[in-house]
């Protein structure tokens, strides 16, 4: 069975698009920093996606141009952004409640490194010298349904990002549920590590370039 | 997934036999009677309720005593002049009761929607309440260790909904609506007015619709 | 010194009255069930007291009549009552953190004992087939800056409830700061327990009665 | 007992060497930029500052800290593209920082206006920001336990005050806002606007009067 769906490996922007495609309609969402902030740009009305932003939202709209920026409505970037109908806004402890009760349905986070068994290595590099700075990125790792986590298999340096077990210091412990990079998209369960589908490679090419041992899921389109 | 329900019949269908039930209210005020009858109707048993009393009069809460369809009472206040069907259970032995201070029955609940494990608290501390609890010294005040109570199904009553499920409640009614939404795995509001998404004003939501299931609109 | 303040013993609402005038200008007020429910008569505009119900609201005015009720707006005692401006309403954790974050000035309680060193007892008789009922009392008890009891010095059985050690269940361990009797204003402190004034009777008389060790704190008139 | 205050240099003059001050604000939306330069002019040092960041730019609690005020930081992320004053004070050993995950730093501040004297998360556990700390298995799930954080002072902004001191926020500039005015001892709040008592409607306050101890309307 071949897991191959794409020929070539995603680029940022299709993988937002793949994410997007995964979330089910109806979910509350949060999206991190950086690259997962791309997949709302993927998001269909017709999905009816709710994002919620940790410093007090929930029914974000998109970021704010010109005449719209507000200094008061802000992401968890600090990014100006809008607000769409049906909004609502609470203080930093009614926001976490959100998260850390289990309310989230899906965040999707980035990472340096993500383990075998679903840990999370995402806010620290562990340099000695380094500022450390952590934000909200614990509480959504250990509060959400379900953590998607978007990323580079391969650092610049060649080495899988996917690991056995992450080097950097923990975000959070177990709490990934999906990886998806530009070579393929893993799920990891209780029993293991599985891809779903592989882009550019094929599921032996993606073995040899990933130290966890993997299985095949089938390509499964969708949730 | 949010869902708007014809009946009050429809949407407590799903509410299985030997389900944790929150029901929203303090006395008369809040109480869910339309959902309370509904799950009356429905047959299902052996629940455990909570709520801040255990029914007044001959109606709502009461009732669901009365019929025997109550296991177990989670509560701060039941004996009140008109709980004679709580009453009578109780002294029968045919209903048990975990009685809880008010406050503690609150961030209890509280603590179940916001993922907190377990709090210390001065309530309690030195009183009958807290016999075989754990106790620490924190803060200069010994304090008891209280547990998060979980739910399967809130009913609640706000005063209005909209598309999104964002809910507003009126006065003093509003009391446990909020927390227990936030608290139970299935959350049922009955309300007194559907508005379009966009009708409520963002800064005024008061339980945003990330917290509510099902919705339905009640004469 | 004399501690006498008055020839007779005091009535419900003269009681009710010395207590409304105690309390500073300003102040964040519980009034529990009952008796202490009277002093909300004797308080004045000028005092700006704000009245909290547990039930979740600040800012509550006095008992609703006629066209005023409305079911939606009940005090903790389960009466209709009214909404002063100025006033708010939020849910119950919100209501109880008030009162248990220790922002309440004063709370004013009905007793069945309070002992020398402040321990209450006002929610259970003990009774072996009474069904318990505790609503708010522990959480008023420990929470409020100052815990006043308003209650009859003796029982019908001419029995003190000013004891040594609470025989009835306890509410809350060294809470109460003050206790306002027929017979005389009692002040709780590490040190022991004076007595501010006394009412138809002497401090003599009124040591007589009461089976705690008492000191005379002179005849203060006020806070 | 409430205050409205003409400026904001008396609104902070009370603000003693060695507090503990609670900051609003997370990055510049909320952060109450004046009550802050009154703190700065008002000399005082020694400083506890909690805030969901280390200082932005140029301005507000970026000056407080780079002119040497503050001695410690309790924060979740001090580290942005424009933390160059607190960059260079860590980096010299010249402030501590206690990095705190941002719910856990809401939760804590919560914690102390509500009367908690602690309690468990799963957040963090495992982490580096868990270690040494005590840990418990709690509804399935390994977990933290934290304790509140109390303030001297909070420094916060809101939109409108009335009268009775109750507040309105604006968007996501409400933040820490209303948990802090709950924590700290002694609450001070810029507001852009105040309104005759029985403006606001009641069902609407988000921090009631009973948080607020001073008032200082802001141009």
């Amino acid at each position: 069975m071949s897991t191959q769906t794409s020929t070539k490996p995603l680029g940022r922007d299709d993988l937002a698009r793949l994410v997007a495609r995964d979330i089910a309609p109806g979910s509350f969402v949060n999206l991190g920093i950086g690259q997962p902030t791309l997949v709302s740009n993927y998001l269909t009305e017709e999905q009816n996606i709710t994002l919620h932003t940790e410093n007090g939202m929930l029914g974000m709209g998109p970021e704010a141009k010109g005449e719209e920026i507000d200094g008061d409505l802000i992401n968890a970037g600090k990014i100006p952004v809008t607000e769409l109908p049906g909004a609502s806004y609470f203080h930093h402890a009614d926001s976490f409640a959100i998260m850390r009760g289990g309310h989230l349905d899906i965040c999707v986070l980035g990472a340096f490194q993500v383990s075998a068994t679903g840990d999370l290595a995402n806010w620290h590099t562990g340099a000695p010298d380094a500022i450390p700075a952590v934000g909200g990125a614990m509480d959504l790792a250990t509060g959400a349904k379900d953590v998607f986590v978007m990323m580079t298999l391969l650092t610049r340096d060649g080495v899988s990002k996917l690991v056995d077990t992450c080097s950097y210091p923990l975000t959070g412990v177990g709490c990934v549920t999906r990886v998806y990079t530009d070579k393929a998209v893993f799920l990891i369960a209780p029993d293991g590590v599985s891809v779903r589908e592989t882009f550019g490679c094929t599921f032996e090419e993606l073995q040899e370039l990933v130290p966890v041992p993997l299985k095949a899921a089938g390509a499964v389109v969708g949730l | 997934m949010l869902k708007f329900i014809d009946t009050v019949g429809e949407a407590v269908a799903g509410i299985k036999d030997g389900s944790t039930v929150m029901i929203g209210g303090f006395g008369n005020a809040g109480q869910p009677f339309e959902l309370i009858d509904a799950l009356l109707d429905s047959g299902a048993t052996d629940l455990t309720v909570v709520n801040n009393n255990a029914g007044q009069g001959d109606q709502g809460l009461a009732l669901l005593i009365k019929e025997g369809r109550v296991r177990k009472m989670i509560c701060s206040f039941p004996r009140q002049s008109d709980s004679w069907h709580f009453d009578a259970k109780y002294k029968a032995g045919e209903i048990e009761l975990e009685l809880v201070p008010q406050g503690n029955l609150a961030e209890r609940i509280r603590a179940a929607g916001a993922g907190i494990g377990g709090f210390f608290t001065p309530t309690g501390y030195g009183t009958m309440l807290a016999e075989g609890k754990h106790t620490r010294l924190l803060d200069g005040k010994w304090q008891v260790f209280e547990t998060p109570i979980h739910a399967d199904v809130a009913l609640i009553k706000a005063l209005k909904a909209d598309g999104k499920g964002n809910l507003v409640y009126r006065k003093t009614a509003r009391n446990f609506g909020p927390i227990m939404a936030a608290a139970a795995k299935h959350t049922i509001v009955q309300v007194s007015e559907i508005v379009p998404t966009g009708a409520l004003d963002p800064e005024n939501v008061v339980t945003p619709g990330i917290y509510v299931n099902s919705i339905v609109k009640v004469a």
